[in-house]
């Protein structure tokens, strides 16, 4: 790998999580009154001051924010108000929660869409993939709450085969918790991660097609038919291939997606996860959390973009050798 | 092409592909259903005092102790649920339309700015972008509403509810179009009809007005067409969790979250009707879109 | 074309070269960016009311010169002048000259903005530059220009996909002449054309010049097209001029290696040969050989020529930059 | 027998001193007990505490019960309720209950005396919230303070791990998760349900919690939406319980400012004046409000109008002070005109979201009910953090709903920190967020405090409460029921603190 | 129906092609694309095929090679591989007779090949799909290709990626591929088109050597009359989507029957030949669906007459020299 383009992307991320920090700890001088927060509403004006000045609230914000820095740089991220517990264990306790859902959504919504987007794509003119997009189009279109409560009405209240909420039990591997290793854990993983996937799926498939038909049109697609090799070969290798550089940029956008509409799912189905987390927060105002929250965020987005361009110098030899 | 006989084209195109001509139909009843909503609305939901607290959660008309008068029965306020969607169908296409116009704005600008003018400005332009790419729309939605919220004085956030969506889909999703328009604009500007112009001795700005935009536009078009559809579903979204648009100025997002609650309850009118409504929405706009890209995306022709 | 006539177009020590600045992290770890010199070194004089024809393989730099000519990019080294003011200044600063040097370029279909009729198109610079006012004075200004070309008036109406190809090249003749400029740079007008097609537009390019008495700066690859329409030819490799003089000199007698090379090349429409193709392929513009840039495919190269860059010098009626000019017959 | 039960909201932590949040408290009550109980009717019973007396000076004499020992085995002392006292006093979320307590005498093994800076008439019912720790295991678990917010960094021990006294054991506390509880076979008083393990859940989208109980993944569930009643009684095998909560629902008015915040004539120019100010506009907005129809329409029954900032539950309520104001448009309108509206006015109505049962929809039914009489309400709803803050950092707001409560549940409390005038030196009118202000009423109040002779008491508190009534302090609307949905085979009561008595429940075996 | 043979051919012919239409498929009309092509491909010959844009050149080829996707498709007309009919069978059976027996090059080295495999892999798995050689066997395979087409250092190059090389090299890797299953016949669509003279004339020799050494039957698709007269023994000119003329290329060029093919070719600027104003045709070709009554050419041509329009005039002449001309230049003695 190209050591100029390498240290440049990450120039990149970190300059992203600096103004992503500042955002962040703005964010938190703006919304709401932690004091409040932590007080409730019947607490004299005595105690508010004293709990203002032992927090530190009184010295201006620059100091703060050094403050702020130098403890998020070693992965403090203070006490939540709420929970009256340090930020850092609260995230480190959630993510498990949160990445296996996305990552179960987004290779759900890869193994799916990939496929159908590649058939849609080879039978563009049949009326079977015009169903299938109008299909896509119809998964796009429901909302992610809504399609998760369906999912409980029908398969947890009706049927009685999955669990309405929770993920079930866990396993500890280290400090990770995790939930798929269990039989119950899995069950409780399959309609969240369905109901995070659906519209992702239809993402992903109209994506491939759309790009997919337009490597179709290439010559050298032409140039491999002519070749003699088989459709489904032209198709999967050499079409596919060619098609995945934008699915790789775009799984990753996708992660952001999904990170995000995991707030939604997590809400509906109380998935312990750091959406469930950042909605409480934010309608608590507990800023260490919502801070905390952010930085992680833009910490594993800058890290996808890194990985993706990473991933994509790597299956695109033009990227791989050109000049960072 | 001109725009005239391109136009015809289109409608010819469309007709004979009967999925695409049902959702546009759909579409074009849906937005004058939405735009003629004060005069076609049996009610206005907005109208407190014609509410009836005792007419509240009536089914719709043709079931068992429904009440003519609200053809698909009333909320828990007693509004009349026909009128709060033709207004919220309104709201909701609205913001839509506004939350695009928005980033297609700031979008088309920057993009205009980065594509043309290269350079500094450029590596400025897409940077910001890419940062702000590095951030899911919602969870930036979130935080603009956050942000916007905390900062206006109490009594005035419930007028500007509709304002800060708006800013925050408009402004989440800039990035999108500024990349569409600067790859356009690149291509567009290296072809040769914009030197001849240039040898022609037109300034920049009329070069980057009157040729390299106009040719621009039609992946703009086509991405804003599928946008309007996403802004739609993200602000239903952020109005599923509170940060949308506030109940007294219901958009569909908002009638689904009040109606959530009602899923279990038996009153299900309060929470399908608009689903219907929004999927609705979304499926034509998105069928719609999809058929645009497909003529208008030249990488696809 | 008298020895006393001034030049219209002088270009001297033309120099450009593409490529990123050295960026600060390639600074510092020491690396040298990637530079291409498209042209280097390159001097040349057009001369009222002649032809003179830029011939070269692909990517070597003939599309720059041109560029640089007519005032679309600013060279790095060197100046590109007409009437002896800097061309890169007339087009700055927008000088009443910038009229006279106009351009017609390869590609038809992208020389016309598509959402233009074409009237629009050729009434772009008319309008721009003032030369004519008022809606009718225009109007009939752009009928003449489309009969000149060959076109009917009505066709202003039309937008350029309603044309064929030769027809779009002819419109933009159209608006390349609509200023009535003294300089035509022609970029590889035909090379798009069919034969039928070119020949329809060489000679109705030679009928204009006859009428209105402009010279063009005319880039090809095409040898014949150069041998029909040139005066004067200038040869170029790698970034450089290797050969320039008049036609008939050239033609009759390439000095250069290079030359004679391009000129066996060209398949000739008698009966098959049976002569051994040209040897090797371009270099690498970004890592040109050391000494006489030919010299990696000439047949004749000795030790010498990877010394120096040869000069262009005169010989036998025309310049050239080879050493070993005079001992190859 | 096994309990599954689920909420709205998770428990924060388990230490009884550090919240007062009252999800955390009612589930903390499970393991920790307080001095003075309530029972289900809201009365007090002895708790730990088995006597409590007045002894002059500004101090109560408790007698503690004997036999009582910690979940490690430790017996209770009195040192631990000592210790127990003075830590709960010292916890800022504690201030405006414990915060007068300066000292907590051990007189002997069995007794403990409680002073504080002014003698204080409704300690009894204020106990009630009082809960006792093991001094020893404080001490060997490092929370003999209790845990400091913002400037700890670390989680304290007493966040996950529980040793009081109570009916049920702490097992496992999985922070915003779930938590599960034992049976304490040594505990000193009788269960009288048969539940040996419980969980809690907490699962705050009401639809998902309503699936979890269908589905019988959880056997009970507190919180259930109101619409969902029905369809729950419909579903065989289930059930619903109800009982009154400790609140009460009112509209707030502002009562000071001279020129109403946020409020318009009707050509939306800004008004000169404050209409709330005026009591003949508080009648006329009283006269509009159909609470009866709020209550059978948005509460679907599961409320009790009312019409006193009190109601059954609070001590000190009077129930026959309670009066139908009724509906009268005809007399709002000529109210509104005598004040000087005659056209009505514009006005904001700030609604806080959540946290209460259908505030949203309470606000907006008022609006539409005020629109009748020409007040055109916008209504205003906003995220619980952001309305507390702007009550807490102002109050900003110059008509609001909200739900009220007074610490202790005496209507004493409801009195001092809500009707008062605000003080902000003696902390009186702390959570007057009306800022309604009226002389005769503090005398009434002032006199209330320094008064320990019950029928005295009763006199006062029915004048506090006439006066509040007179003068529509605020527009009172109702208290809402709590309701809980279970299997058949529980039962349970609900109580008005809305907590699961898990040593009451009863599980059948189907 | 004229079929063009040459008795002074070596061997019978390879593939021979009679009738061929292609149309497109449109709703309602059919719009012809092709139209009646025919023509043999003889082993270590090299046909070439020559017209203008648009003519149907590419068309032709694509047809034969069973390459067209639907809205085209061959409406008429059979196409013999070694006597057997190839335009019959199924898509998968086509699939194994392209690249194994008939194999194809593309104008566009650029776009030719999969940017993202590297060449060898593109090689190997031609190697592998037509013939035996497996594993090292095919790699083998794969090195002598390309120093077959002449690049040098083979072995390195097979890890190489398309970008990494010059044009030219490409085109030449590409010639490998199609090389890959060992066709007997090739078919080229302007393979020298892109590329720089010098290189072009590279190429010819290159598929002029290939050719007589392997016995290769070639079509090669040009609109360049000098690469005609330098790489083909036989030829076709095409206008309109029909072959208006067949025969030795020698004679063609000496000679012309066709008005079209004479017209053309002295339309052509070439060293040495000066002319103030080049003879040149009017008009342009015209597009498929706007053909003219009769003779596609007649409205350019010079000398047509009445009977031009009546009907599209037939191919006559000599066997080895065809026009499709009522009124054809340079008759000879052998002409009816
Ligand atoms: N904008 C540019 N940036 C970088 N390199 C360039 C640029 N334009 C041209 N070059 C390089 O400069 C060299 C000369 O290019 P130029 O276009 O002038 O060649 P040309 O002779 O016109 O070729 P052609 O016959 O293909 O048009 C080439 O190597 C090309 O890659
Ligand atoms: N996919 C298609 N759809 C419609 N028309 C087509 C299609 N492909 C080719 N044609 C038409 O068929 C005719 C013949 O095309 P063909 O590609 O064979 O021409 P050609 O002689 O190879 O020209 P060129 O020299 O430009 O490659 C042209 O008029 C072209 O417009
Ligand atoms: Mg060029
Ligand atoms: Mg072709």
């Amino acid at each position: 790998m190209n050591p100029v383009y390498f240290a440049r992307r990450v120039g990149h991320a970190v300059l992203v999580v600096f103004i992503v920090s500042l955002i962040a700890f703005q964010l938190g001088e703006v919304i709401g009154d932690p004091v409040t927060a932590i007080l409730g509403l019947d607490a004299p004006a005595s105690a508010r001051e004293a709990l203002r000045e032992q927090m530190g609230l009184d010295q201006p914000w620059p100091v703060r924010y050094l403050a702020f820095i130098g403890d998020a740089l070693q992965g403090e991220f203070g006490m939540s108000y709420r929970a009256q517990r340090p930020v850092a264990d609260i995230i480190v306790e959630r993510i498990p929660a949160t990445v296996e859902l996305a990552i179960s959504a987004l290779i759900l919504s890869l193994w799916i869409g990939i496929p159908l987007g590649v058939v849609a794509a080879i039978w563009r003119e049949s009326c079977w993939a015009s169903a299938l997009m109008t299909g896509s189009v119809v998964g796009v279109s429901l909302p992610t709450f809504v399609v998760g409560i369906m999912l409980i009405f029908v398969f947890s209240v009706q049927l009685g085969m999955l669990p309405s909420f929770g993920r079930g039990q866990t396993v500890a591997i280290g400090a990770w918790q995790t939930g798929l290793l269990t039989a119950s854990g899995l069950a409780a993983l399959i309609m969240p991660a369905i109901s995070l996937a659906i519209s992702q799926v239809a993402l992903v498939a109209r994506l491939v097609r759309a790009e997919m038909l337009e490597v179709l049109r290439m010559d050298y697609i032409r140039f491999a038919r002519a070749r003699g090799i088989r459709d489904r070969v032209v198709h999967f290798r050499h079409a596919l291939r060619n098609t995945l550089l934008p699915i790789i940029t775009v799984s990753g956008i996708q992660i952001g997606y999904l990170i995000a509409f995991a707030v939604v799912v997590e809400q509906v189905f109380q998935w312990p996860g750091l959406g469930t987390m950042f909605l409480a927060a934010l309608t608590e105002s507990d800023i260490p959390v919502i801070t905390a929250f952010l930085m992680l965020i833009a910490c594993l987005f800058a890290g996808i973009n890194l990985i993706v361009d990473m991933l994509y110098a790597l299956a695109d030899p033009r990227v791989r050798l050109a000049e960072g | 092409m001109s725009s005239m006989t391109g136009m015809r084209d289109h409608v010819t195109a469309m007709a004979t592909q009967p999925a695409v001509l049902g959702a546009a139909a759909i579409l074009l009843a849906l937005v004058v259903v939405a735009a003629a909503a004060p005069w076609f609305a049996p009610s206005d939901p907005s109208d407190l005092a014609s509410l009836d607290l005792f007419d509240s959660h009536l089914p719709p008309s043709w079931l068992n102790g429904g009440d003519a008068r609200y053809l698909l029965g009333t909320d828990s306020q007693g509004a009349d649920l026909l009128s709060l969607l033709m207004y919220g169908l309104r709201t909701s296409l609205t913001v839509g339309l506004l939350a695009v116009a928005l980033s297609v704005t700031i979008g088309l600008l920057l993009g205009l700015i980065a594509g043309y003018a290269r350079g500094w400005a450029d590596t400025l332009i897409m940077r910001a972008a890419d940062i702000q790419f590095t951030f899911p729309a919602m969870l930036l939605a979130l935080l603009i509403g956050g942000l916007a919220r905390s900062m206006l004085p109490v009594n005035q956030q419930e007028e500007a509810a509709f304002f800060i969506v708006v800013l925050a889909l408009g402004i989440s999703h800039w990035p999108h179009f500024a990349r569409l328009v600067r790859a356009a604009v690149i291509s567009e500007a290296g072809k040769n009809y914009v030197m001849a112009s240039r040898l022609s001795g037109r300034g920049h700005a009329g070069i980057l007005f009157r040729h390299i935009m106009p040719n621009s536009l039609n992946p703009v078009f086509v991405l804003a067409t599928m946008d309007i559809a996403f802004a739609i579903m993200t602000e239903a979204t952020l109005s599923f969790l509170g940060f949308g648009m506030p109940a007294s100025q219901p958009s569909l997002g908002t009638l689904i979250r009040v109606g959530y609650g009602y899923l279990f309850s038996g009153e299900w009118w309060i929470v399908a009707f608009p689903s219907l409504v929004l999927v609705t929405l979304v499926v034509s706009v998105n069928v719609v879109g999809d058929w645009l890209r497909d003529r208008l995306d030249p990488k696809l022709r | 074309m008298s020895e006393l006539a001034t030049p219209l177009i002088d270009v001297a020590d033309l120099g450009r070269t593409y490529g990123a600045e050295a960026g600060f992290l390639n600074r510092l770890l020491g690396r040298k960016p990637r530079q291409v010199r498209a042209v280097r070194g390159v001097d040349f004089q057009l001369m009222p009311g002649e032809t003179l024809a830029l011939v070269g393989e692909s990517g070597c730099g003939k599309s720059t010169i041109a560029r640089c000519v007519a005032g679309l990019e600013t060279p790095s080294d060197g100046v590109a002048s007409y009437r002896g003011q800097s061309m890169d200044v007339i087009a700055r600063r927008s000088l009443p000259e910038r009229r006279d040097v106009q351009m017609v370029f390869q590609d038809p279909n992208s020389s016309l903005n598509p959402r233009w009729r074409a009237g629009e198109s050729i009434a772009e610079p008319i309008r721009v530059l003032g030369i004519e006012s008022g809606r009718a004075k225009i109007a009939a200004r752009v009928a003449e220009l489309l009969t000149q070309v060959g076109l009917s008036p009505e066709d202003a109406e039309k937008y350029p996909h309603e044309f064929s190809g030769g027809q779009r090249q002819r419109i933009a003749i159209a608006r390349a002449l609509s200023t009535r400029p003294r300089v035509i740079i022609c970029d590889e007008p035909t090379s798009a054309l069919d034969v039928s097609v070119q020949a329809q537009i060489l000679n109705m390019m030679k009928d204009l010049q006859d009428q209105f008495g402009m010279s063009y700066l005319f880039i090809t690859h095409d040898l014949g097209v150069v041998d029909h329409i040139a005066d004067r030819v200038a040869v170029m490799y790698l970034g450089r001029i290797v050969e320039i003089g008049p036609r008939d000199r050239i033609f009759e007698r390439p000095r250069h290696p290079y030359t004679r090379m391009l000129m066996e090349a060209v398949p000739a429409l008698g009966p098959m040969t049976d002569a051994p193709p040209p040897l090797g392929e371009l270099p690498d513009p970004a890592n040109p050989p050391s000494g006489c840039p030919f010299r990696t495919r000439c047949r004749h190269a000795e030790a010498q020529c990877a010394q120096n860059v040869p000069a262009l010098r005169s010989l036998d009626g025309r310049q050239v930059a080879c050493l070993r000019a005079e001992e190859i017959a | 027998e096994n309990l599954r039960y689920a909420g709205a909201t998770a428990p924060l932590t388990f230490d009884p001193h550090a919240t007062n949040d009252f999800v955390t408290t009612a589930i903390a009550r499970q393991t920790y007990e307080s001095l003075i109980e309530l029972n289900a009717k809201s009365q007090l019973v002895p708790g730990l505490a088995t006597q409590w007396e007045y002894i002059d000076n500004a101090a109560w004499r408790l007698t503690l019960r004997e036999g009582v020992t910690f979940h490690d085995g430790t017996p209770m002392t009195a040192e631990d309720v000592s210790f127990s006292i003075m830590r709960q006093a010292s916890s800022p979320r504690y201030k405006s209950l414990f915060g007068q307590i300066t000292e907590a005498n051990v007189v002997d093994a069995t007794t403990v005396d409680i002073v504080t800076a002014q003698p204080d008439a409704v300690m009894p019912v204020k106990l009630s919230l009082l809960f006792v720790m093991s001094k020893a295991w404080a001490e060997a678990n490092d929370v003999v303070e209790v845990p400091d917010l913002g400037a700890a960094s670390s989680e304290s021990y007493s966040l996950r791990h529980a040793n009081g006294t109570g009916p049920m054991k702490l097992e496992l506390q999985v922070p915003g998760e779930r938590t599960v509880f034992v049976r304490n076979d040594d505990w000193w008083d009788d269960f009288t349900g048969n539940v040996d393990r419980a969980e809690y859940v907490a699962i705050t989208s009401a639809p998902t919690r309503l699936a979890a109980l269908l589905s019988g993944e959880v056997d009970l569930i507190t919180d259930v939406p109101l619409q969902d009643v029905v369809r729950v009684e419909e579903t065989a095998g289930f059930k619903v319980a109800d009982g009154p909560q400790r609140l009460y629902m009112g509209l707030e008015m502002d009562g000071t400012r001279d020129v109403a915040l946020a409020s318009f004539d009707k050509n939306g120019q800004p008004l000169d004046s404050n209409p709330f100010k005026d009591v003949r506009v508080r009648r006329a907005i009283a006269l509009a409000i159909d609470n009866e129809a709020i209550v059978s329409r948005v509460m679907r029954g599961y409320a009790r109008p009312i019409s006193m900032p009190a109601a059954p539950g609070f001590q000190g309520y009077a129930e026959d002070l309670e009066k139908d104001l009724g509906v009268d448009l005809e007399e709002s309108k000529r109210l509104l005109a005598e004040a000087g509206y005659p056209d009505g006015f514009r006005t904001t109505l700030n609604c806080p979201l959540e946290r209460y049962v259908n505030t949203e929809e309470i606000c907006r039914a008022s609006a539409s009910l005020l629109a009748r009489v020409g007040i055109e309400v916008t209504v205003n709803g906003m995220v619980w953090p952001e309305f507390a803050r702007m009550l807490v950092n102002g109050p900003d707001s110059s008509f609001h709903l909200i739900g009220a409560l007074g610490n202790s549940g005496d209507v004493q409390d409801v009195f001092g920190a809500i009707l008062h005038t605000r003080d902000d030196e003696s902390g009186l009118g702390q959570q007057n967020w009306a800022m309604w202000s009226n002389t005769d009423f503090d005398a009434v109040f002032e006199k209330l405090v320094s008064t320990f002779d019950p029928d005295e008491r009763a006199a006062l508190y029915r004048e506090g409460l006439r006066i509040a009534q007179e003068q529509q302090h605020a527009i009172y609307l109702h208290q809402p029921f709590l309701i809980w949905a279970m299997a058949d085979k529980v039962d349970a009561s609900v109580r008005a603190d809305s907590a699961v008595v898990l040593s009451d429940v009863t599980v059948g075996t189907e | 129906m004229s079929v063009f043979t040459t008795q002074a051919a070596a061997g019978s012919p390879v593939l021979t092609v009679r009738g061929l239409d292609v149309v497109l498929k449109r709703r309602g009309a059919d719009l012809p694309i092709i139209r009646d092509v025919s023509y043999d491909l003889r082993a270590g010959e090299i046909l070439g095929i020559v017209g203008e844009s648009g003519a149907g050149k590419s068309m032709s080829g694509n047809a034969v090679a069973g390459l067209l996707r639907l809205p085209l498709s061959a409406s008429r007309g059979e196409v013999r591989l070694n006597g057997d009919r190839i335009d019959t069978l199924s898509p998968r059976r086509m699939a194994d007779i392209r690249g194994k027996r008939i194999a194809m090059v593309f104008q566009d080295p650029l776009t030719s090949l999969n940017p993202v495999f590297t060449i060898g892999a593109q090689l190997i798995e031609t190697i592998e799909r037509h013939t035996a050689a497996r594993g090292k066997a095919a790699k083998a395979q794969a090195v002598s290709l390309l120093e077959q087409v002449g690049i040098p250092a083979a072995t390195k190059r097979l890890s190489q990626y398309p970008h990494e090389f010059s044009g030219g090299m490409r085109q030449r890797v590409v010639i490998a591929l199609a090389l890959a299953g060992e066709p007997d016949i090739l078919f080229a669509d302007e393979p020298t088109t892109a590329l720089d003279v010098s290189i072009q004339a590279q190429i010819i020799a290159l598929f002029r050597r290939l050719c007589q050494e392997k016995g290769l039957a070639a079509a090669l698709v040009t609109h360049d009359m000098g690469v005609i007269a330098q790489a083909t023994d036989r030829m076709a000119v095409m206008y309109a989507g029909r072959i208006v003329e067949t025969g030795t290329t020698a004679q063609i060029l000496h000679r012309p029957r066709h008005p079209y093919t004479s017209a053309l070719m002295q339309s052509i600027p070439q060293i040495g030949k000066r002319q103030h104003r080049l003879p040149q045709l009017q008009g342009a070709m015209p597009r498929p669906g706007s053909l003219p009554q009769g003779c596609a050419f007649s409205p350019r041509c010079a000398l047509a007459t009445a009977g031009c329009l009546k009907a599209v005039p037939p191919m006559s002449g000599p066997e080895d020299h065809q026009a499709a001309c009522i009124h054809p230049l340079n008759r000879e003695a052998s002409d009816v």
